[in-house]
């Protein structure tokens, strides 16, 4: 039996560019919002360190400035256009979410308060600028709850704990989703005008990752199924500060409030790699710095970790040697409670799961695997494209960790995703609204939910043979050393093969549970199967390109090739085969530099 | 930025009966706290420490009527059995059982969901209370 | 389909509250205990006569007073614990350690009542 | 080391009633969350084991469970920190759907219920800057900000276990959050909610929310803050 409803715009994924997009797409279409766990259970509320805008509250700044370090940050594989867009509605964007309530954290004089990141600078000076407005280190858990209340509010339509099964497309045009209702098992098809995908990443294809169990890239692995392209997938970004081992994120606002990455032979080693900047350098040069310190043999005790030290008197003492200052150009100083009052989750974290108190001893970190840059294509209205000449599909719209529009090009760097969510979310549910009132319903294929429900059977049916979790393990794993941080040839032809022979021994798991109540066991393993796609086309797409940009650094190719590769890759999945395009980068005022920090 | 301050008026606090018996129970506890130190300074100026033992003292402090002592070796019970005492007496009455019964009510509140469930247990509460009180009265006027 | 909400008393008290949830627990015994022996105690006492008569001599024996004296004298103790920290709500976060004070003030008063009561009925 | 983990399981569609179901994990460390365990249950004894749970640190709230007796996040607490025998069971309070997975919608109805949401109808600010508020004032509700909606406290009080129509301390938390936030102007409608007789008397200050939340939000103090204030009508 399948269930039947009616929306003008369904939005796919209940996170921060969810909610967004859902909060103003149904001020004039009727929305619904489909997610697989409660809203609030979305990995934005993770995000720990802040949203980047050019508020300039604490000194002078311009979104120009934001507009430049982004081109910069994502090693000029950002389109310039999009990038310029989200950095000048940033300000406003902000604004717009202190005025639903955000309890940001406040200046002396009451504006939103805000802190230095990696990659952020004074673009005269080259020195770090304060630009990330943030709520401890809960700023993403602050939006997250302020959007969700915001949409209850508006009596915006929810479906928590349901699963999105596959996209319904009928003659190039969009026609709705099929999801799965977690608590009874039945199919529901959803006929729309427009969808609006917003699932987030995929970072649990990787071993050490920040990413939540739920991050499996459903949204990418349907739309490929679905026979669209997916962009840039070969940019993976490595947090440099992942707890050891857990992988668990330790935010880059504990650098930002002067914290400093410390190896195994107790030098501050990041003033090597970015004299200007240091240890606010961004993510990537960071994340290659700590895996240079520890294949050199300086890990700590030789191990694969390095130290991350916010012991008070280190920050004091590290600081003074920066010269750093306050706004108001007094030496800057921090005592044990301000790190307490700023960063109260970090503490908690590494008390919790580390037994190691932050302020009087330090941290062990390695890079984890954090964010995906590449994701569903799509123009700064969130509108899919789905070919090289940026051809519009009708009705289907992307946001989020899940789309590439691209502003973070080859790197993110540190609050832009937040801002992203915000920025792109908003248009892409304002474009559906409007799309939806012009447009007509499609007609629904007769048995929409059909193909799907062949799918589960399948895994249902396998024959048994292999366990999901080992097949899950291995390809984390093998994705992690061979398609991590450092990549070259032959390990990621080693991966692909890898993945090749883990989709084959999919097709023979084993599902026992046989009931349709919170099947939880065979949504996991449908999930393994979207992880083990989007593996696939991430490790091709690595493979293809043979320079080094930003998050994909190749050891057989370790330079940037603007020559040959400035340019956007598009991955198909044909007929069991990957196919790869390229399409051109958007540059608008920054011509590709070297880039240093 | 010096904080504003905000205060609701009385209309807009959401101050109910409910909320009421809330500060009653927590005012009474105090009231009681204080008739109890006035009966044990009374007792022991009145000698209590050579002619009643612990128990009685504490029953004593409880509610102050002579009928709480009779049973030891009080030569007389007439200073015991005064107005004064008779309205201590009745003042803790008084207390304690609105104290008591409102209690009972907040208890059954918590397993009688339904409103006219909880509005029965509000009326027999009532009847409850002024068949203590009157009984009450009555004994500490009597002894 | 689902297993129906209800907690019963045993899976309640089998929560591992700590202190505070015991406090609460016999907080309330104590008060419902007050409650319904005063009740008694007063109506038998204005009746008088032979059941009430026998009602009061219940309430005189020893062993009935160290179980009533617990209840009133943990309500009282525990009562003025919660009237404090409520009208102080920022006491609050000293929750447990107000529990330890309670307990330190209600042991040595107990104790010497209920010292009392057995000297007084044991040695006549 | 080994691991003892006694996991409460019930399948609706097979089983009449719960029963427990026993797993010994031999090569544990201390340092494993009990998540983990479950994870590792799941994945190579018995995958028809039934828990929700996405970020695996704390702080999305899907994995409140009763362990060793206690509200918890799974996620959040290690073996070192319950010891090597583990028992693993259901929030109380709610229906139990399948093994660990309750229904929470009466828990999220309550939320619901105090207007969890920002209200504040004056005008913006001219500038078209954001609304001031000093840190002081910032600092007044920044307790409450912190809840994950786990409902691990809700499901700890013996008020809620009597009936889940008291609203229960999350609710009470969210209705802090904006009563005390000085942006917002609904307080007095939040508080009439609060105030009536399924709200703020059904807590008698038990105290178990305050020592199962795992954001250590000082829940009971919020609650008697919002008690207070409608007597004083100070927020
Ligand atoms: C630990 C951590 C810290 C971070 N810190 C920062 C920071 O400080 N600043 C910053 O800018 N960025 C930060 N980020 C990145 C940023 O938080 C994320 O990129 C962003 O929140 C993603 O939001 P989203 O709305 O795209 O997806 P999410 O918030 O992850 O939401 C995805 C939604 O999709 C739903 N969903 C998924 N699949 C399906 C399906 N098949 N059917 C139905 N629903 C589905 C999920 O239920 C969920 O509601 C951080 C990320 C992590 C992991
Ligand atoms: C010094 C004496 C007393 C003090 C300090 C005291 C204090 C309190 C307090 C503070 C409460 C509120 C508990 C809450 O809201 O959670 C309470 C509840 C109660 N009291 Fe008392 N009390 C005293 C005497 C009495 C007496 C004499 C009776 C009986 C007649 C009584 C019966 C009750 C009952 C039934 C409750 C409700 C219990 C519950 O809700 O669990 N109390 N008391
Ligand atoms: S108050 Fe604490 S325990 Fe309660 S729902 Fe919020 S985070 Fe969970
Ligand atoms: S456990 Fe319940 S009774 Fe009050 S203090 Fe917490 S809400
Ligand atoms: S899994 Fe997110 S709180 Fe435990």
């Amino acid at each position: 039996m399948t269930k039947l409803h009616q929306f003008d715009v369904v939005v796919v994924g209940a996170g921060g560019a969810g909610l967004m997009a859902a909060l103003y797409a149904s001020r004039t279409a009727k929305t619904a919002v489909i997610s697989k766990l409660y809203p609030t259970r979305s990995h934005t509320g993770t995000a720990q360190g802040g949203i980047g805008a050019a508020l300039g509250n604490l000194e002078e700044d311009h979104p120009e400035w934001h507009t430049y370090d982004t081109v910069k940050g994502s090693d000029y594989l950002g389109d310039q256009d999009a990038i310029e867009f989200m950095c000048y509605e940033a300000p406003q964007a902000i604004i717009e979410l202190e005025h639903m309530g955000l309890p940001f954290d406040r200046t002396p004089d009451g504006r939103i308060s805000q802190r230095p990141f990696g990659g952020h600078t004074n673009n005269v000076t080259g020195k770090p600028v304060r630009r990330a407005c943030h709520a401890a280190d809960r700023t993403g858990h602050m939006i997250l709850q302020t959007l969700y209340q915001q949409c209850l509010k508006n009596q915006v339509t929810f479906f928590d704990e349901f699963q999105v099964l596959d996209l319904i497309l009928v003659n190039g045009r969009t026609a709705g989703v099929v999801a799965v209702e977690l608590a009874t098992g039945e199919f529901h098809t959803f006929h729309a005008k427009a969808v609006i995908f917003a699932t987030g990443g995929h970072g649990r294809i990787f071993e050490v990752t920040s990413n939540a169990y739920s991050y499996t890239g459903d949204g990418a692995a349907i739309v490929l199924r679905r026979g669209l392209p997916l962009e840039d997938m070969e940019f993976f970004q490595f947090h440099p500060t992942g707890i050891y081992k857990l992988g668990i994120l330790i935010t880059e606002g504990v650098r930002g409030e002067g914290g400093v990455l410390i190896n195994g032979l107790g030098e501050r080693f990041m003033s090597k790699y970015a004299p200007t900047v240091k240890d606010l350098a961004s993510r990537d040069v960071i994340s290659r710095a700590i895996y240079t310190e520890i294949r050199e043999g300086r890990g700590v005790n030789g191990q694969n970790y390095v130290w991350l030290d916010v012991r008070p008197e280190s920050v004091n003492q590290y600081a003074a040697m920066d010269g750093r200052t306050n706004p108001d150009g007094s030496p800057y100083t921090v005592t044990g409670e301000q790190i307490l009052t700023k960063l109260p989750d970090i503490i908690d974290f590494c008390r919790v799961y580390l037994g190691v108190d932050p302020l009087t001893e330090m941290m062990p970190v390695q890079p984890t695997a954090h964010y995906t840059m590449g994701g569903i294509p799509t123009n700064k209205y969130g509108e899919v494209v789905i070919d090289e000449k940026n051809t519009v599909l009708p009705g289907l719209y992307a946001a989020g960790e899940c789309a590439c529009v691209s502003v973070h090009g080859a790197n993110r760097l540190g609050t832009n995703s937040l801002l992203d969510l915000v920025v792109f979310g908003k248009h892409a549910g304002l474009k559906a609204a409007e799309f939806a009132k012009h447009a007509d319903f499609e007609a629904l294929p007769a048995h929409p939910e059909e193909e799907v429900r062949a799918q589960l059977e399948a895994l249902r049916n396998g024959s048994g043979r292999e366990n999901a979790f080992e097949i899950g393990r291995e390809m984390r794993k093998v994705m992690f050393e061979e398609v991590g941080i450092y990549r070259n040839e032959r390990g990621m032809r080693f991966a692909i093969e890898k993945i090749h022979e883990l989709k084959e021994r999919y097709k023979h798991i084993r599902v026992r549970d046989t009931g349709r109540i919170f099947n939880t066991e065979l949504l996991n393993a449908w999930e393994l199967g979207n992880l083990l796609d989007v593996a696939e086309v991430v490790a091709e797409s690595a493979l293809n390109r043979t320079e080094s940009r930003g998050g994909h650094s190749r050891e057989d190719y370790p330079d940037r090739d603007d020559q040959n590769w400035l340019k956007h890759t598009l991955i198909w999945k044909r007929n069991g085969h990957t196919e790869i395009s390229y399409k051109p980068v958007v540059i608008t005022k920054y011509p590709p530099k070297e880039r240093v920090y | 930025m010096a904080a504003k301050s905000r205060r609701l008026s009385l209309r807009e606090r959401g101050l109910n009966f409910e909320m009421l018996m809330w500060l009653f129970t927590r005012l009474s506890a105090l009231v009681m706290y204080g008739l109890i130190l006035v009966a044990m300074v009374g007792a022991f100026l009145m000698g209590a420490r050579t002619q009643m033992n612990m128990a009685d003292v504490l029953r004593w402090g409880f509610l102050s009527i002579a009928g709480h002592i009779q049973n030891t070796n009080i030569p007389d019970l007439e200073p015991w059995a005064t107005p004064f005492w008779r309205l201590t007496a009745s003042a803790m009455l008084l207390v304690a059982t609105a104290h008591g019964v409102h209690g009972l009510v907040v208890i059954a509140d918590d397993y009688i969901v339904h409103p006219r469930g909880r509005r029965n247990v509000r009326a027999l509460s009532i009847v409850f209370l002024l068949l203590m009180v009157v009984a009450g009265l009555y004994v500490v006027w009597t002894w | 389909m689902a297993l129906k909400h209800n907690v019963s008393l045993a899976t309640a008290l089998r929560y591992k509250g700590r202190g505070p949830m015991w406090a609460f627990i016999l907080h309330r015994l104590g008060g419902l205990g007050m409650a319904i022996l005063l009740t008694v105690h007063i109506l038998s006492t204005a009746l008088g006569g032979p059941v009430g008569q026998f009602l009061n001599d219940l309430y005189m024996h020893w062993a009935f007073q160290i179980v009533v004296y617990f209840f009133v004298l943990f309500h009282a103790v525990n009562g003025l614990r919660i009237t404090l920290l409520d009208l102080w709500p920022s006491l609050w976060v000293y929750g447990r350690e107000a529990l330890w004070i309670e307990w330190a003030v209600f042991l040595p008063i107990y104790g010497l009542a209920v010292y009392t009561i057995l000297s007084t009925a044991l040695g006549g | 080391m080994q691991v003892t983990l006694k996991i409460f399981r019930y399948h609706p569609e097979v089983d009449k009633t719960f029963h427990y179901e026993t797993y010994v994990i031999e090569n544990a460390q201390e340092t494993d969350r009990v998540l983990d365990l479950l994870e590792y249950v799941k994945g190579y004894y018995d995958g028809t084991l039934a828990f929700r749970r996405s970020c695996a640190h704390g702080v999305c709230g899907s994995d409140a469970m009763r362990i060793n007796g206690q509200n918890m996040l799974a996620c959040k607490v290690l073996v070192r920190d319950v010891g090597t025998h583990i028992t693993v069971e259901p929030i109380l309070g709610l229906k139990v759907i399948k093994d660990l997975i309750t229904d929470m919608e009466p828990f999220f109805e309550n939320y619901k219920k105090v207007l969890p949401w920002f209200i504040n109808n004056s005008p913006l600010p001219e500038d078209g800057r954001e609304r001031r508020q000093s840190p002081e004032e910032r600092a007044r509700f920044d307790d409450t900000t912190k809840c994950i909606l786990c409902a691990c406290c809700t499901t700890s009080c013996p008020s809620f276990w009597a009936s889940d129509d008291y609203l229960g301390p999350a609710a009470l938390v969210a209705a802090h959050r904006f009563i005390f936030d000085s942006r917002d102007e609904a307080a007095a409608e939040r508080l009439k909610i609060i105030s009536e007789t399924s709200g703020l008397a059904r807590c008698h200050t038990a105290f178990n929310c305050t020592l199962a939340c795992p954001r250590e939000i000082q829940i009971t103090k919020a609650i008697a803050e919002l008690k207070l204030a409608t007597i004083t009508g100070r927020v």
